[in-house]
């Protein structure tokens, strides 16, 4: 049984996604528990990656590959998740705020996300008060993650939690800020739960807040 | 192509700082690659809001930032100097703003000039906005026009060089940055990239015509400079950044096909590509640009620079003063140390563009890309295409081959994890069709980038 | 005197930076003068409260300034550093504070030095506390003890260097500066500085000796800088802070006399005097320090230097990072430049350093008295006098004798207004009385500065 | 008339006591108003010369012997103003807050305070909230001025303002901070009335809330 999850998480770390999807299935056959293939495998696996991704030993498309795959294979054992009544780790809303458009930074913050076993749904650039608030409504994550790149539209993230807090929804979600010119301070200042510098240290926080 | 460039114009002996073979020369004498490298001073907002109600505030910043910008310059004799206004979006999107912007910054520069005899010029740069999820069409619509009556309105309110940083080929381009997709990235950069900046810098050269300014270029910040980002951080190989860097020559050569004349934007290190080639004058950005973002090419670029560029700081009060006032001061003596030079002699010259290049090739392929002799030999080899295409595929591979080689002789610091990273590349690229059309169909249909809608293009 | 300094050490040929007679070599074999110019970055603390409750951001600050500045600095290859910390009054204050800053960041530079090679050296400097208003003594008492704890313990919690910016003197010089007082300025610097830094360096020296550290050195910051600033603003004649930067040499150089082996601290740019009597390694500040205060000499303070610093920056966010990280890449490339015509040999080092040097020294008289050639000459010329005192008066008339030629032969530019300055100058130093008791009776009973008090010194 | 007064004017301009102190004598002896004599010509001569110092045309030098002299002159004119009522133009404590050291520029603000016509009263450096609370209640100022060069003082300037304001004097007097990191931001944040960059704008701005 760890044999067979070990090769899980081999495959996840070489973003083998054929294989990956006939080792979750032989597990399944094999009566592992899925939880245990989910995170003793497949998230396993992303977090080794992780970790050598901060040791920088491997670039990010090697991580962007197992990404894709992890989220196809869960994707895969979904319907028996959900019939045991196994929950992701979490769930997390993510976006860059209204006037901005730079993405990449989020998108690795996605990454690490989805990589530390949350399901993530991305509202992508240029991304309004309103939108976030009806996303939250909507899906009612853990985590709600607002990426800024520029000085003009920092401000902005403190406009987003403003009209959480008078939606009423403040209590309900952590939310994470950050992007290039953000610090701990402006995080602090505008009522953040949180602010990292990077996106393995984003993900890693967000797995405290929902543990 | 409107004009063509066939030829490199330099040999290593006259490719040097602040002198190229097509000076700019404005109205009031200002000169740009006449002889002398001079500061070219960027900045932006600190951390504040930007609408209506601040607006006033808003101009307040720019106004003290040129002025003690320029107060600063004329206690350290600086013979000259061009400022950028790189616009944010929101003096984007309502160009209102943007102008205002820039005739208030032109004004106060007007005025050192009557007082106190400092020539200077100002860049005007736009977002592109062309890049907004809402925007139907490159080359039409809302947001082209916006972007266009900015460079028409600003001209007047007295920009003298217009610039852009271009964005045809990001929408497909982000994903191959982050995927290290080579194919994807020659797509990019020689089909998508090329096909716009030949409508856009048509465009912009005309107003510039009606204007009487300068038609100045472009830059592939937004391909090549987030590449090296990410590399910086050890996010990609460098090899890779450093390939993208030499991919983006062709396609930021087309704005000068188009009739652009220079300077080069600052951000753009491709530009000393668009030197050798074109023989206008470039603006370039290393050490002392810091400020915005770290690099690997903080010295070398300044080899055959004639503007020298601070890209981006802030306006935070640093204990020395305001931190556009302190980088003023430090472009200043930079420029300086480099105009001695060129006082002494042509072999200090010589040496000083010599010791800058040594100085950081060895450490990162992206350096060594940057090398005034890399440079004309990769030039060379780039202009054997007979079009964009070609000529963008041929960059890649020459760029490849001599990384290859100077790897294996030592003259180039690549580490290990990416020394397979070139052949990985070459077969890339060499597996791409001939024929750009054929190219062009593979790559639509194979589209996995959510931004990218061929019909934008007319594809 | 301790040692005593008779003669000039170098010819102009021998005299350049990164090299030094007398190299300071530590245990861990970072060498300072002993061939490379290196960096040495020195940060402080941004707009925030310094108190117990607060006392632990402060130290997070402090680490992650040194941290992401090493990273920075194994990127880009430098060959080895040196840190300043510089306490604030609070941390001098409290010994225990500032000593427990000195091991957080020590801690993390022989992290760095463990895991990636990089060898580094902390410069520790107190602050002169004995300005306090309750100081009730120059060499004993609460505040000289405070200041020497922290060296001792400082000193086993990690420092490698002690340095001081010491203020004996002072008191009687701001009021000079301010009323452009030579005379006054000749008895801050010549009698009541020389006299305290005889007691305060040869205590630091035992110090050191005691704990294995170094006895690095001073500046006369307090003094030149100070006038230096002044000038920069058109508050006083460039001239008399000329002036002041050359009677500071007799001062500063007291420390080794006493036993002090360098190296010099940044911001005395009388070090290049130092280096050329003494033979040992210098620190210097200049365009790259522009983050801490503007000044005239931003490349010519770089032509013999050892160590290249930044004086000072707040821990900001710079977009490009945060503002230490910044300036370590800054400096980086400036020392990579330097080292890489080292490289290539003599002659372009010479080249290199003259390019430097001529770049700055017509624009300034500051700039001006740190010629290389001019170091020399005005060295040789100091050190006619017999004791402190004469010493200090010769420095002052060779340095108004030295820019005055300089004006007529138009190798330094000197504003109409300032020229009557030199002969009033000149004839204030020459109507002070042969014998310094005279001359310090003299000035005791003249005083008018509310801040001097002759019992603190004994007098 | 005139002509005298042109007289004192240029005498104050050149710091020369002597001739300034005899040529209001002669002012005074020819009946001319102390009112006059102060603002048209000791006062006048200062303006003038606080101009050229703006245009760099003269040292500090210069204008601090200048404002020695316009304090003497003053003084001795003081039980005659006291006598008809004619106050000074306005009343100033200055100082450097706690824990800093530094008096440089503060000295230039108080110059060019005086310069301009008012009673400064300099508290020095390191000055504690409870000895600016002092300075107030017995002097009464119109204007109080603070001073802080160090990044870890600034906050000190707030603390001077609160205590200030829990002193309930906060009212009484209007609040101007300067220093070299200070800026007008920090100065709307702690709630000060007035920043200025440099001491000749420090006194413009100073009179200007008297006036
Ligand atoms: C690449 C880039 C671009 C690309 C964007 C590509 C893209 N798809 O995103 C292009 C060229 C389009 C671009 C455009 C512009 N840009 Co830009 N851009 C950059 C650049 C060079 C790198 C940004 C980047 O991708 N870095 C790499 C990623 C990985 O880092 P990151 O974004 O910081 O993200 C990391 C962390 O911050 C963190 N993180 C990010 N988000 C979040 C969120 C959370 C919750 C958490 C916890 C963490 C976290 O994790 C990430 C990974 O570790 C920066 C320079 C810089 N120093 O950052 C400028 C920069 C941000 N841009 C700048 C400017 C001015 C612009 C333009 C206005 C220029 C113009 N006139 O056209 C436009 C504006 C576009 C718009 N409307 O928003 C300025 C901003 C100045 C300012 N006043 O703030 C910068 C700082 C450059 C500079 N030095 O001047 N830009
Ligand atoms: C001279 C100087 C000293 C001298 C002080 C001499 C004196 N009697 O004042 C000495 C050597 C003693 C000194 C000591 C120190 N200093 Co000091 N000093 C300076 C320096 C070089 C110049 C300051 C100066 O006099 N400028 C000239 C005057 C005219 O300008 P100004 O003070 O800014 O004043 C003008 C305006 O600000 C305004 N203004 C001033 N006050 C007010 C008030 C009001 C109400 C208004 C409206 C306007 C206004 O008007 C003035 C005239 O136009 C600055 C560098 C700099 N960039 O400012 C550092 C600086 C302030 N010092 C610094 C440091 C670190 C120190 C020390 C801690 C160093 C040490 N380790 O020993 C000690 C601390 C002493 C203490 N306990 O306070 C740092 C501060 C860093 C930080 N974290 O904030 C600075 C910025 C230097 C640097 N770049 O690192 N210093
Ligand atoms: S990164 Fe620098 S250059 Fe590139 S878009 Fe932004 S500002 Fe322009
Ligand atoms: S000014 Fe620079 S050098 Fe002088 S005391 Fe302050 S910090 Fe030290
Ligand atoms: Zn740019
Ligand atoms: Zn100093
Ligand atoms: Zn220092």
């Amino acid at each position: 049984m760890q044999e067979l999850l070990n090769k899980i998480a081999i495959g996840i770390e070489k973003g083998n996604k054929k294989a990956v999807l006939e080792d979750v299935q032989a597990a399944l056959d094999a009566n592992i528990k899925v939880e245990s293939i989910m995170n003793d495998g497949l998230i396993k696996g992303m977090e080794e990656l992780g970790a050598k991704w901060k040791r920088n030993e491997v670039f990010v498309p090697e991580v962007l590959i197992a990404a894709r795959t992890l989220t196809a294979a869960l994707e895969a054992i979904k319907p028996i998740l959900a019939q045991q009544g196994v929950k992701p780790k979490g769930k997390a809303v993510i976006g860059t705020v209204k006037g901005d458009l730079h993405d990449i930074g989020k998108n690795l913050v996605k990454m690490m996300m989805v990589g530390a076993g949350f399901e993530v749904v991305d509202l992508g650039v240029d991304v309004s008060e309103a939108k976030f608030i009806e996303a939250l409504e909507e899906n009612q994550p853990d985590i709600l993650l607002l990426s800024a790149l520029l000085t003009t539209t920092m401000p902005q993230q403190k406009a987003v939690i403003d009209a959480i807090t008078a939606a009423q929804l403040r209590d309900k979600v952590k939310i994470m800020v950050g992007g290039a010119p953000v610090t701990q301070e402006f995080a602090d200042e505008i009522g953040a739960d949180a602010y990292t510098q990077d996106a393995a240290s984003a993900a890693e926080r967000a797995v405290k807040f929902v543990s | 192509m409107g004009k063509e460039f066939n030829k490199v114009l330099y040999d290593l002996d006259s490719f040097v700082y602040g002198k190229s073979l097509y000076p700019v020369k404005l109205k009031n004498g200002l000169e740009i690659g006449g002889g002398l490298i001079l500061p070219e001073l960027n900045f932006t907002l600190p951390n504040m809001l930007f609408n209506e109600s601040t607006f006033p505030k808003v101009i307040e910043q720019y106004r003290s930032i040129i002025d003690e910008a320029c107060k600063r310059a004329v206690e350290l004799s600086v013979p000259g100097f061009v400022a950028e206004v790189e616009l944010l979006p929101d003096a984007t999107y309502r160009p209102e703003w943007g102008i205002e912007i820039t005739k208030v910054v032109r004004e106060v520069m007007y005025e050192y000039e009557q007082k106190h005899q400092l020539k200077s010029g100002l860049r005007l740069t736009p977002v592109d906005i062309r890049e907004d999820l809402n925007s139907e069409h490159m080359w039409h619509g809302e947001f082209w026009d916006k972007i266009m009556r900015i460079f028409e309105e600003g001209a007047k309110a007295g920009a003298d060089f217009l610039s852009i940083e271009s964005i045809g080929g990001k929408d497909v381009h982000d994903e191959a940055i982050m995927y290290c997709n080579i194919k994807q990235s020659i797509f990019g950069l020689g089909v998508l990239g090329c096909m716009d900046m030949k409508r856009l810098w048509g465009s912009i050269t005309e107003i510039a015509e009606k204007t009487g300014t300068v038609s100045a270029g472009d830059t592939a910040c937004g391909f090549a400079n987030t590449a090296m980002v990410l590399a910086d951080r050890g996010y990609i190989p460098k090899v890779f950044a450093a390939v993208i860097r030499v991919l983006a020559v062709v396609r930021s050569l087309v704005a000068y096909e188009e009739g652009a004349v220079g300077p080069h934007k600052d951000c753009g290190y491709e530009g000393v590509y668009i030197k050798a080639i074109t023989g206008t004058p470039i603006s370039m950005e290393g050490k002392t640009s810091a400020c915005a973002h770290l690099s690997p090419v903080g010295n070398i670029a300044a080899a055959v620079a004639d503007l020298w560029s601070n890209e981006s700081v802030q306006n935070l009060k640093l204990l020395g003063g305001m931190a556009p006032t302190v980088y003023m001061e430090q472009l200043a003596y930079d420029c300086r140390l480099m105009n001695t030079a060129t006082k002494k002699g042509h072999s200090a010259v010589l040496l000083l563009r010599d010791l800058l290049t040594d100085s950081d090739s060895y450490y990162d392929p992206q350096a060594y890309v940057l090398r005034p002799d890399v440079v004309l030999k990769l030039s060379a080899e780039i202009l054997k295409g007979k079009d964009h295409f070609e000529r963008t595929k041929l960059a890649g591979l020459a760029a490849i081959r001599v990384l290859r080689e100077a790897y294996e002789n030592k003259e180039v610091l690549i580490s290990e994890r990416e020394v397979p990273w070139l052949d990985m590349l070459q077969n890339e690229i060499e597996s791409i069709p001939a024929d750009v059309n054929v190219f062009t169909q593979e790559m639509i249909e194979g589209n996995t980038s959510a931004k990218f809608e061929p019909k934008k293009y007319d594809l």
